[in-house]
């Protein structure tokens, strides 16, 4: 039951939707696909979907053709980011609308609906219209009817953007269990959260401009970036990428002599590099690389630090509410051993060594 | 407030006439054997018993063809008859009613529909023309024969030599006439006449501030000088003490309406001359149109200075308003056909009585279109305003039944009840109808009855007739005739450009339909005009 | 979407053919009989080439009632914008007795035109009409309404107001009621006054909806014959003859088939360039995009 | 404005354009009771007050004595708009669907210009078309029928149901479409299923405007009938007579209205509810 995109395209207007995308989707898996807003996941669903029309490529399902099937006849249920559901029928009839289609008895339409709403806590809902929930639970509905049908493709869109901060973090934990639980069903679930596609995947694809950069296990594509690309779409806040030199045992960026060589880099020629650095492997010091503070955001325990070294941007994570002003000149003292060291064209050539990973942590 | 035993006994000669037919298919036309009549002759007609709307009048059923009596005796069940008219109630009522009676008295069933005037003309006429049986029977202005005549069936012998037909006074019977044929069936009179206020015009104190204050009698106008003159005096004043403002003439002049027959009511004495023959509104030999010519052009002289005569919205009078501006009393004179009259001596009317018909205004000189001068002499022109006539369609698969739908509508007991009833607009048309006895009985004053009859009769009587343009293509010289009268009294040209303009449209109207056409037409009524 | 081809056409061509077999004929006749002589005394296809069109150059009174049509026209569907916007506002929220209102407010446009005009007439009536006698009673001047150009203009704007506002208001108040509550409430939370919120939030979001109720209303007024026909028959003189009544008198009532066929082609061509001209202009004047 | 001042100034306005609005209905109303005396009296406005009131004008409609009779027109009346306005909605709402849903391309040709072609048949001056649909109805044996009436009437609504519904279809997120397909619904089942049942405020608008030009339409009705198909306005207009019955005329214009006025009390309902556009969010 596996399905296979093959050299899927798409250019709209000159801008490639779907650039030569070729992925293959196992059943019983959840493969996340994560990327920026219009990297092309949307497209990517929809064409799975056969919402899309793509210019070239193809799609197949256990080998056969799937491109000359017509929607209606795809055995995919998809969720929206817009928590899209039929206005006019109450919770249960959204539910059973593709149950009804089906051709199922009143029983079993019955026993799928209440085990799909008890599968998303909305037991005792039935009755309801749509407009009389709450964003979250109209998408918790959206996801039901999708999960009552037994599809073998079940695609979610973003399903959790367009929530608060809180009911995002609650529903993408019910979401573990509940897709852990389904069976041989192929799950595509696209997210511009690294969060939300470590935790949830059990294959995650890098999107980046219509294009798949990476394909692999959260940890993997955590760890082993491909290029500066991935590092910034997989890390939030995004990895820090700055170019730099190796001269002599020591990085220097900007001017700077920014910290000694560790042991991971210190097979590297000397030269030009892109570096990469997680935020929290930033801190601020009284000695390091100089930059100006352009924007201090706190969130509760952690503060986040935006400073310009030279023309770079860089993001310090850091414990704690800290007093910075804007303007502020602050020395940024970069952990030599998380050091990503990627060429100039950004494929990487050095990952620091992990010892114990933290999937998802910040 | 129905004759229960009248009703039974239709329903029972329905019975038989259906058993009697069978099942012979529908509608289609046959003689039936004639039945037994519904009426006695000469038995007591009245329209009472169709609602308290209609005068209690009773007349007795004159024997004849055309009688209730004769009528019921036909058996046209399971046949229907369609019929156009005029909107309700002006002729458009009488179509109805005579219908509803029709239907009782001979099992037929009879569709009328009613059009207002604007739409009679083309709703009549595109049927005819594309060549479907839309209406059997039609009601309409009869000035319209040029458009008609080639559609229409002409009317059978039988009813021609009908009583009632014979009565029909010459100028009726020549106004249904085409081509030698009478292809009209007369339903209706209609001429235009003056009408004025004779509580105000024969009241002494008035006479005498009239004469104190211009130096002349103050009578019923024998010109529209006079006319204009009585009118500007009163006009302003309060004349009934009601603490409204009294006003000195209404006449229709609103653009589409019935204008163009107002201004050829002023135009005929300037431009009838009665030793000048060949033709009125064209000179018959060249078609040249005459409208632009000094007597027509004195005439829209006249009605722009009559302007401030005029009540108020009296330049954008529909017939309707002039009828209920002098028949309700705003206004002193007015002239038109015979409805404001019979309004104002509706028994409920506060000016009843207090009226007479006359002539319409003539003039001191005439012009002479052959010696292009003035001729100084007095001259009168009473004006046949087409009337309402009736006809039935060549392509009507039920002619007979059709005429005797019109002969049973003006049988002498319909048209006489008719008459009394103002909102129906007919007006006599037979010499019978000219009896001062039989309006008394209505309820009118001797004098008011005396003026009304010797007013119509003497029309008849005159030798210096003047006819309406009965041509193809008449509507369109109308509508262009009426456009400069508007022009002109809307102040937005002279009279003299407006209806040299009116007659330059006339001239192209003409050669669109082919001069031909419109001359053969034309001879037509020019016969009539110099006819002694 | 794969599958959907073919489908496309059976939802459309149902309506589209219907509409095209009904009206493709009258279209071609129209054009055809516009080159013939087709008149009341000899209803004819001949062939005059186009004689009708070149005496429609010289037909003052047709180019003239063109002139007045977008007086006639374009004020009218201003007054009805503004006012039906005004009223759609007044009873969009908050107002005592408001279902009565929109009730009320939408009735006029339920009439029968002609019907309506007649009852107009009555009122518009110099003598015996309440509109003048109301204004004896307030001590002005009565006005000859239906005879001079400038009162019997007002009278038919009247009606046509009367008429069609509520078109305009129904069209506004749906529009009003779907707005999104969000950019208020931010309108609210910035202190914006009413003025400033009408016209920064409640204006460019009701564009839309404006631009298409406008153009529709220019669409029907531009037909404007029956209050015409009813009140003034065109009077005083020409001087509230609009296209559509000359149309009437000419086509109809004279029946002059072939060249009210041929101004009325004209007519058409020019409604049209006409509409899209403005529509593109309101368009753009209100920024929009993609607007269908 | 000063907030004290507002509410005066809003129901003051609201006030004034209500006297406008009713003011010619109040006219009929008060004309309706009268006879030709009271009539040509002058302007009166109360019964009993200024004026003796009759109920002649609304017996005549009613077949009375130089009245009419309504009730056969009426039938007619509500048949043809009924008719005609389900045709051209059901016709309407599909094009509607498909101009909103699917792109066109024929020749130069796209789905605004046929929106436009829809649309533009509005701009037809009526008189145009009368006579060659005379000669059309003649051809097809329909002059004079009901059938014949529906079949004009389509083509009047038509367009008029096709605009509101394309712009109320685009109101409706794609999303519910696509939903549909991918639960299973063929592309009708979907229209039927999901976009129709939440279309019912834009079908009631569309359903008012077809009912409001269907039910006074005058002048299509009027010249391809004769006597078989009386609709309810030629009914009132066979009263503009030359001597016009003005207080019959007031009485008919009031008795047309009526039905109309129970629909726009229905468009309303969907109005407060707030769903008439947009009625998805």
């Amino acid at each position: 039951m596996t399905l296979s995109a093959t050299d899927l395209s798409l250019t709209v207007d000159g801008v490639d939707h779907l650039k030569s995308v070729t992925a293959t989707f196992e059943p019983g898996r959840l493969h996340t696909v994560i990327g920026r807003t219009m990297a092309g996941k949307t497209t990517l669903l929809r064409a799975l979907a056969g919402l899309q029309e793509v210019d070239s490529g193809s799609l197949t399902r256990d080998g056969a053709d799937l491109m000359r099937t017509p929607v209606w006849r795809r055995d995919t249920a998809m969720v929206y980011q817009q928590f899209i559901n039929y206005p006019h029928l109450s919770v249960f009839g959204n539910v059973a609308f593709p149950l009804r289609r089906q051709g199922l008895s009143r029983d079993e339409i019955q026993r799928r609906v209440s085990k799909s709403l008890a599968l998303v806590g909305l037991t005792g809902f039935e009755r309801r219209k749509p407009s009389q929930l709450s964003g979250g639970q109209q998408q918790r509905v959206a996801v039901a009817r999708a999960l009552a049908r037994g599809t073998g493709i079940l695609l979610l869109d973003e399903p959790l953007a367009n929530l608060d901060y809180k009911l995002r973090e609650q529903l993408r934990d019910e979401f573990k269990t509940l897709f852990s639980d389904q069976g041989d069903t192929i799950v595509v679930y696209t997210t511009t959260e690294p969060a939300e596609a470590m935790m949830l995947g059990d294959v995650v694809l890098v999107m980046h401009e219509g294009r798949i950069l990476q394909v692999g296990p959260p940890q993997e594509v955590f760890e082993r970036p491909a290029t500066t690309t991935v590092a910034s779409i997989i890390n939030d806040p995004p990895m820090n990428i700055f170019p730099g030199r190796i001269e002599g045992g020591q990085v220097t960026v900007a001017g700077f002599q920014a910290t000694h060589v560790s042991a991971h880099l210190a097979q590297l020629p000397d030269g030009a590099y892109q570096f990469g650095l997680r935020a929290t492997d930033v801190s601020l010091a009284s000695a390091g690389v100089e930059g100006a503070v352009t924007f201090v955001e706190i969130s509760g325990s952690e503060t986040f630090v935006h400073a310009a070294v030279g023309k770079t941007p860089f993001v310090i994570q850091i414990e704690g509410i800290h007093d910075v002003a804007l303007g502020d000149l602050v020395k940024l003292r970069l952990r030599p051993e998380r050091l990503y060291a990627f060429d100039e064209k950004g494929s990487l050539v050095r990952t620091p060594s992990y010892d114990l990973v933290s999937v998802g942590g910040r | 407030m129905r004759n229960n035993s009248y009703k039974g006994m239709i329903a029972a000669a329905a019975v038989v006439a259906l058993t009697a037919t069978g099942c012979t298919s529908q509608d289609q036309p046959e003689s039936k054997p004639d039945r037994p009549a519904l009426f006695k002759p000469g038995e007591e007609i009245s329209y009472r018993k169709y609602g308290k709307d209609y005068p209690a009048t009773e007349v007795k059923d004159v024997p004849g063809p055309c009688s209730y009596e004769s009528i019921s005796r036909k058996d046209y069940s399971g046949q229907t008859l369609k019929i156009i008219s005029h909107a309700v109630p002006v002729i458009g009522e009488p179509t109805k009613l005579h219908a509803r009676q029709f239907e009782e008295i001979t099992g037929a069933k009879v569709e009328v529909v009613n059009v207002p005037f604007g739409e009679l003309h083309q709703k009549i006429l595109t049927p005819l023309q594309a060549g479907q049986p839309a209406y059997d029977v039609m009601f309409y202005p009869s000035l319209w024969i040029g458009d008609m005549a080639p559609y229409l069936a002409p009317v059978p012998k039988e009813y021609l030599d009908t009583p009632g037909m014979k009565d029909v006074t010459k100028a009726y019977m020549d106004v249904a006439t085409w081509n030698g044929k009478v292809v009209q069936y007369p339903v209706d009179g209609d001429r235009h006449y003056l009408k004025v206020r004779t509580d105000v015009l024969k009241d002494p104190e008035r006479q005498a501030a009239y004469k104190a204050a211009t130096g002349k009698d103050l009578r019923t106008p024998k010109t529209w000088a006079e006319y204009q003159e009585i009118a500007a005096f009163f006009s302003g004043k309060d004349l009934d003490g009601d603490g409204k403002p009294n006003f000195g003439s209404a006449e229709v002049t609103k653009r589409d309406d019935l204008t163009f027959s107002a201004f050829i009511s002023r135009a005929a004495p300037y431009v009838k001359h009665p030793d000048v023959k060949g033709g009125l509104f064209f000179d018959l030999d060249t078609m040249k149109p005459l409208i632009n010519t000094p007597g027509f052009v004195r005439a829209l002289d006249d009605m722009v200075k009559a302007k401030s005569t005029w009540a108020p919205g009296g330049a954008n009078f529909g017939l309707g308003d002039e009828i209920f501006s002098f028949g309700g009393g705003q206004t002193l004179m007015s002239y038109s056909w015979d409805d404001a009259f019979i309004q104002a001596q509706q028994p409920d009317s506060r000016i009843r009585n207090k009226i007479e018909a006359a002539a319409l205004p003539g003039s001191t000189e005439v012009y002479n279109r052959t010696t292009k001068t003035w001729d100084k002499k007095p001259n009168q022109a009473p004006y046949f305003t087409w009337g309402w006539t009736s006809a039935v369609s060549k392509a009507s698969g039920h002619q007979k039944m059709a005429f005797d739908y019109l002969c049973f509508f003006s049988n002498e007991a319909n048209t006489a009840l008719d008459l009394t009833v103002g909102r129906f607009g007919v007006n006599p048309y037979r010499n019978a109808h000219f009896d001062a006895a039989f309006w008394e009985k209505q309820g009118w004053d001797k004098d008011v009855a005396k003026s009304y009859v010797q007013t119509l009769s003497g029309m008849e009587k005159s030798t210096n007739r003047v006819f309406d343009l009965r041509v193809p293509g008449v509507n369109q010289y109308m509508s262009a005739l009426a456009n400069g009268v508007a022009a002109a009294l809307a102040g937005q040209k002279a009279p003299q450009q407006a209806l040299d303009e009116a007659a330059r449209e006339w001239s192209k109207i003409t050669e669109q339909i082919g001069k031909d056409k419109v001359r053969d037409a034309y001879r037509n009524v020019v016969a009539l005009e110099d006819y002694r | 979407m794969y599958g959907l081809r073919r489908h496309k056409s059976m939802f459309l061509l149902p309506g589209l053919l219907t509409l095209l077999l009904i009206i493709i004929f009258p279209l071609l006749f129209t054009i055809r009989v516009s080159f013939s002589g087709w008149n009341v005394s000899s209803p004819q296809m001949d062939f005059i080439a186009g004689a009708n069109y070149a005496a429609m150059l010289h037909d003052s009174r047709f180019w003239s009632a063109i002139m007045r049509l977008i007086l006639l026209a374009g004020g009218t569907v201003l007054i009805q914008y503004v006012v039906g916007f005004g009223m759609a506002l007044l009873v969009w929220r908050d107002v005592r007795g408001r279902r009565f209102w929109r009730v009320l407010f939408l009735v006029p446009m339920m009439t029968t035109p002609v019907v309506m005009a007649a009852i107009w007439q009555m009122i518009f009536h110099e003598s015996l009409g309440p509109l003048n006698d109301l204004l004896g009673m307030l001590g002005l001047t009565k006005v000859a309404w239906l005879t001079e150009s400038g009162p019997a203009l007002v009278a038919l704007m009247t009606v046509e107001v009367w008429q069609w506002t509520p078109f305009m208001f129904l069209l506004l108040l749906a529009g009003l009621l779907s707005l999104p509550k969000e950019p208020f409430m931010a309108a609210a939370i910035d202190g914006a006054d009413v003025w400033r919120t009408f016209w920064k939030v409640t204006f460019p979001l009701m564009a839309p909806v404006s631009v298409a109720a406008v153009i529709i209303r220019l669409i029907e007024a531009s037909k404007l014959s029956d209050s015409v026909y009813v009140l003034t028959s065109g009077g005083p003189g020409s001087s509230t003859e609009t296209p559509g009544y000359y149309l009437y008198i000419q086509g109809l009532r004279d029946q002059q088939t072939g060249y009210s066929g041929a101004m009325s082609l004209t007519y058409l061509v020019l409604m049209i360039v006409t509409l899209t001209v403005v529509a593109a202009m309101l368009t753009r004047a209100l920024k929009l995009k993609g607007h269908s | 404005m000063r907030p004290r001042l507002y509410p005066v100034f809003k129901y003051t306005v609201i006030a004034l354009w209500a006297c406008f609005v009713a003011g010619p209905f109040f006219w009929a109303m008060t004309t309706s009771f009268k006879d030709a005396n009271a009539v040509q009296g002058g302007a009166t406005y109360l019964p009993w007050i200024q004026y003796q009131p009759t109920a002649t004008g609304w017996r005549n409609i009613f077949g009375g004595a130089g009245g009419i009779d309504v009730i056969q027109p009426f039938l007619n009346s509500a048949i043809v708009t009924i008719a005609a306005s389900a045709i051209s909605l059901v016709l309407g709402s599909l094009a509607a669907y498909a101009l909103s849903r699917y792109r066109f391309k024929i020749g130069f040709i796209k789905n605004s210009d046929i929106v436009f072609f829809f649309v533009s048949q509005r701009i037809m001056p009526p008189v145009v078309l009368v006579i060659p649909f005379f000669y059309l109805l003649q051809w097809a044996g329909l002059l004079d029928t009901i059938a014949g009436l529906v079949i004009v009437t389509v083509a009047l609504l038509l367009p008029i149901a096709v605009w509101v519904m394309v712009d109320f279809f685009n109101g409706i997120p794609r999303e519910i479409d696509e939903m549909a397909m991918l639960d299973g619904c063929g592309p009708l089942q979907t229209f039927v299923r999901a976009i129709l049942p939440n279309s019912l405020p834009g079908l009631t608008v569309a359903a008012m405007f077809c009912a409001v030009f269907g039910w006074n339409d005058f002048f299509f009705a009027f010249r391809l009938t004769f006597t078989e198909v009386q609709t309810l306005p030629q009914a009132v207009v066979a009263l503009n007579s030359s001597i016009p019955p003005w207080w019959t005329l007031s009485a008919a214009a009031l008795f047309g209205v009526a039905p109309l006025v129970l629909l726009a009390i229905w468009v309303e309902r969907y109005l407060s509810k707030g769903n008439l556009s947009g009625a998805v969010r």
